[in-house]
């Protein structure tokens, strides 16, 4: 369990500083997702299966559309933004 | 008893009924917060008249306190509770064209204010605490100009970096004790919290709600958003809940932080919050930056008031308190016609004698002039620090005398500007106070009136409040009295 | 599980978090950014929460079946943090609607230029000359003279 | 200058807390209510699923702060972004996979968002997780066929509602003399679908309004162009 759980943190840990420096916005959220996701497979590690899917669904799932309707609206929504 | 749970239910039965009701009949809309406010407020004092001065505990849902949550329902928070309903109910937003989500807005942050004025549990402390966030941010908006969309999204992010370390502080206490229950903490908190780990999250807590509080390093949202937003948003935020807030790290630092080390922290942060806050408003142009940076400074006050241990610091903080909120909500509703630069005020008080008149009672009362309450209240506070043998808290008492001089000097500065004649510099002044306003403002006034004229009994009981807060043993006592009635 | 106890790792993830969140937060000046790294530190506060219920040997807290021998791990802390996340989210949504507005009034997302844009709109609408840097207390950063309008 | 600061600020903290939870034991931490409610909750509260008892039992205002919290949100998102401007200029329509996949996914979306929902007391799952999943369900149609502009009016009597009903519920109870939100009706069989007393039904009011609010968000989020100030 312990290389598992070292795995998650670590690719979690990257996607967080990836959501920091990445110049892309798309990629940013994108990167957000991802830490919530790796966050939910933590939380079915640590037996906390109401928190997982709450934050599938929530951080994962509904908080990146939030940020992509966001962002189309700011004009910032195009892949090949720099 | 138990009624006492409705003043935070039922104003968020109204803010979730308003909306649609307006939709179907705007009249209905907008009398039913008042009605809800006013009915809590008749609630409250049946409370407060059925209680004797006893406190006591409910235990919501039925669930015995350690387990579930209760509501703490003593002096102190009964009279929070209803100096909240009070206040909102003054600083109602009457005005017609008030959208309907912003009553929704204020009943929220009346009922979140109320929550925090009587739960005893950490987490959900927590909760009412964001939903006062949220709904200060929504109200701060309201204005809908640029600025006061910048201003209110500034405040967000500084609140939510606050959340944050709030949550790791109540995760530092949760691992070290496993409850939440403060009741339940301050009998553990002895063994657990005394230590610098206790010091780390009463640190994290502090400065996480301190940004609702003023507090020094985490206020640069203040001048900000008093600027934009309506004056009588700014009169809740800054007399209402940065007071609520003050009160929560005052029961958390009865209960759970009894360490010499936590209050030296909140007096070092108070004594840079009243300093630099005077300062700037000493060099401040206009008028409500001026009124922003001087609320900084006297919640620096206030902060200093309440790390005085014992029950001395809590009676001097709360006559602090108590007289700043009736104060700052008036002269901001005061200030409302008078924005702009100090320099085009010229004349404004002969203009207008009656707000003129209003300006100088509550400046003088500010400063700390003799007969009315505001000086009572600073005298607590300076017999308090005087009696401290430690050099910090007689550094603090030159600090606060120096605050003093700095606030006289800007407000009569202000004052004498308002006096003077217009002369060739004729800036149109514009000098139609709404009824409305003047009306809230001479209902402070003449609040502070009264309490200068009954200053004796109202001194006495408010010490009975102090010392009834002051006792963690008392707190304890009654929570778990009650849950073994039960 | 003897050269790095897990719990460290677990630990330094859930602070890893907190503090690249609060980093963004402060050195970022994008408004966007900004709110993605309060999305990150509150992930990580709440993974710092849900570790401090966890058990060895223990199972979810959900009764299955009949026995109800099995020890579970803390309930309370996982009910915390469910009422974090979606406070988390509904904070979000406000903060983009926000930042949505005032990118609309000052035609721009970077945090440094929209409080200057906000200071010199407040202080002309005060009639007052735009505020030096003394006048902001030390949370605020100090401006530099208005340099025209930027773009 | 002020981005060194910025980086002490941040190291310190990161510092610090790495030296306070270097203190703790992991798995160690003292359950003292924890234990407690899982030894009362099962014959107390009769939900299989201890967290959601935690969740609307014992730690039942917490909840309706958390929903006054969505709420709250809505409300001023909504007072911030104000009403579409009805000549504003919409997306295109989707296309036909689009269309006829949201239309597939509408009625499953539902079906699985009101499951969730409704077996919140027994297995993992409830009013938030089933609630984002009825706000995608109303959300995507919105996507699919931009012409028909979200419910505003619709949403807002759910929201409104669904929050009245969860305050009655537990004012019901203050009128029969017990404590705000003290559960009622009979607990049941643990592990039935009908039991737990009043859970379920406050699991649907919190996942209906979850839904609603979420919904009115994301759609007033996606509107393209609002009117201004």
């Amino acid at each position: 369990m312990i290389w598992v759980a070292a795995l998650i943190v670590i690719m979690m840990l990257v996607a967080a500083v990836t959501v920091l420096l990445v110049r892309n916005h798309i990629a940013a959220v994108a990167a957000a997702s991802l830490v919530s996701l790796l966050l939910s497979v933590l939380f079915v590690l640590l037996r906390a299966p109401d928190v997982a899917m709450t934050e599938a669904a929530v951080g994962a799932g509904l908080s990146s559309v939030i940020l992509a309707l966001a962002l189309r609206r700011l004009g910032l929504g195009r892949v090949k933004d720099a | 008893m138990n009624t006492i749970a409705l003043t935070v239910v039922l104003p968020l039965l109204a803010a979730f009924v308003v909306p649609v009701l307006s939709r179907v009949s705007p009249l209905l809309g907008r009398l039913l917060g008042p009605l809800t406010l006013a009915y809590t407020i008749l609630l409250t004092l049946q409370v407060w008249l059925g209680m004797e001065g006893k406190p006591f505990s409910i235990a919501l849902g039925g669930f015995q306190p350690p387990l579930g949550i209760n509501f703490y329902v003593d002096r102190l928070s009964l009279l929070f509770t209803f100096l909240t309903l009070v206040t909102s109910l003054l600083l109602w937003p009457w005005r017609n064209e008030t959208e309907p989500r912003q009553y929704a807005l204020t009943l929220l942050l009346a009922a979140s204010a109320c929550g925090l004025a009587l739960s005893g549990d950490l987490f959900n402390i927590y909760v009412f605490y964001e939903l006062i966030s949220v709904a200060s941010f929504g109200l701060a908006a309201a204005t809908r100009s640029g600025a006061a969309f910048a201003a209110s999204l500034r405040y967000l992010i500084l609140s939510g970096l606050g959340s944050v370390l709030v949550l790791c502080g109540i995760a530092i206490v949760y691992l070290q004790t496993g409850t939440l229950n403060l009741a339940q903490l301050s009998q553990l908190a002895p063994e657990t919290l005394n230590t610098p780990l206790g010091m780390s999250a009463f640190a994290l807590i502090l400065l996480g709600i301190g940004v609702k509080g003023e507090l020094f390093p985490v206020n640069s949202w203040v001048p900000e958003v008093y600027a934009a937003a309506s004056s009588r948003v700014s009169g809740l935020l800054a007399g209402l809940v940065s007071k609520l807030a003050v009160l929560v790290i005052v029961r958390l630092l009865v209960l759970l932080f009894q360490q010499e080390s936590a209050l030296q922290l909140m007096l070092i942060l108070g004594l840079l919050g009243a300093i630099s806050g005077e300062l700037a408003a000493w060099r401040a142009k206009d008028m409500n930056r001026m009124l922003a940076f001087s609320s900084i400074g006297q919640l620096g006050v206030i902060f200093i008031a309440f790390s005085i241990p014992g029950e001395t610091g809590l009676f001097a903080g709360l006559a602090l308190s108590l007289h700043h909120l009736l104060v700052k909500p008036a002269l901001f509703l005061l200030a409302e016609r008078w924005r702009g630069s100090l320099a085009g005020l010229r004349g404004a008080g002969l203009a207008s004698p009656v707000a003129g008149g209003l300006f100088v009672l509550l400046a003088l009362s500010l400063v700390g002039m003799p007969p009315l309450p505001g000086f009572w209240a600073k005298f607590l506070l300076f017999t308090g620090l005087a009696a401290q043998q430690s050099v910090v808290y007689q550094v603090a008492l030159g600090v606060v005398l120096l605050s003093i001089v700095i606030e006289a000097n800007y407000l009569f500065r202000v004052v004498m500007n308002l006096f003077q004649p217009a002369g060739d510099s004729s800036v149109a002044v514009t000098t139609d106070h709404s009824w409305l306003n003047l009306g809230t403002t001479f209902l402070l006034s003449a609040l502070l009136i009264a309490g200068m004229l009954f200053m004796g009994p109202l001194g006495t009981w408010l010490e009975g409040v102090a010392i009834q807060a002051a006792d963690p043993v008392l707190y304890f006592d009654t929570v778990f009295s009650v849950s073994a009635i039960h | 599980m003897m050269p790095i106890e897990i719990g460290t790792v677990l630990y330094a993830g859930a602070i890893g978090l907190v503090v690249i969140g609060i980093a963004g937060i402060v050195l970022s000046h994008h408004l966007f950014r900004i709110i993605l790294a309060l999305v990150i530190a509150e992930a990580g506060a709440n993974l710092l929460l849900v570790l401090s219920g966890f058990r060895w040997e223990a199972i979810a807290p959900i009764i299955t079946g009949g026995g109800a021998a099995q020890t579970m791990v803390d309930p309370v802390p996982q009910a915390m943090v469910l009422t974090s996340i979606v406070i988390g989210v509904g904070v979000q949504a406000l903060a983009l609607s926000l930042t949505l507005r005032a990118y609309g009034a000052y035609k721009t997302l970077d945090i440094r230029e929209l409080q200057r844009r906000m200071s010199a709109d407040l202080a002309g609408e005060a009639g007052t000359p735009l505020p030096q840097s003394l006048e902001e207390p030390v949370g605020g950063r100090p401006l530099p003279a208005a340099e025209g309008d930027g773009r | 200058m002020r981005n060194l600061a910025a980086l002490v600020f941040v190291g310190g903290l990161a510092f610090l807390l790495l030296v306070i939870f270097n203190q703790f034991d992991f798995a160690q931490a003292p359950m003292v209510v924890g234990q407690g409610i899982l030894t009362d909750a099962p014959d107390r509260v009769g939900a299989a699923n201890i967290v959601t008892a935690v969740v609307l039992g014992y730690r039942g205002i917490d909840t309706l702060g958390e929903i006054s919290i969505l709420f709250a949100a809505s409300a001023a998102a909504g007072l911030v972004l104000g009403r579409r401007r009805t000549d504003a200029r919409r997306d295109p329509p989707g296309g036909f996979i689009l269309r006829s996949g949201v239309a597939l996914l509408f009625p499953l979306m539902l079906v699985v968002g009101f499951y969730i929902i409704l077996h919140g007391h027994l297995t993992p799952g409830g009013g938030f997780q089933g609630g984002v999943i009825l706000a995608a369900a109303f959300f995507l149609p919105l996507l699919a066929r931009p012409e028909t502009p979200a419910n505003h009016v619709g949403l807002s009597i759910v929201e409104g509602g669904a929050g009245v009903v969860f305050i009655l519920t537990g004012l019901a109870a203050l009128l029969q003399g017990g404590e705000f939100l003290q559960p009622l009706l009979d607990n049941g069989v643990l592990g039935e679908l009908v039991s737990a007393g009043t859970l379920p039904l406050l699991y649907l009011a919190v996942g209906l309004k979850v839904g609603a609010e979420l919904a009115g968000l994301m759609a007033r989020l996606a509107d393209v162009e609002v009117d201004e100030p």
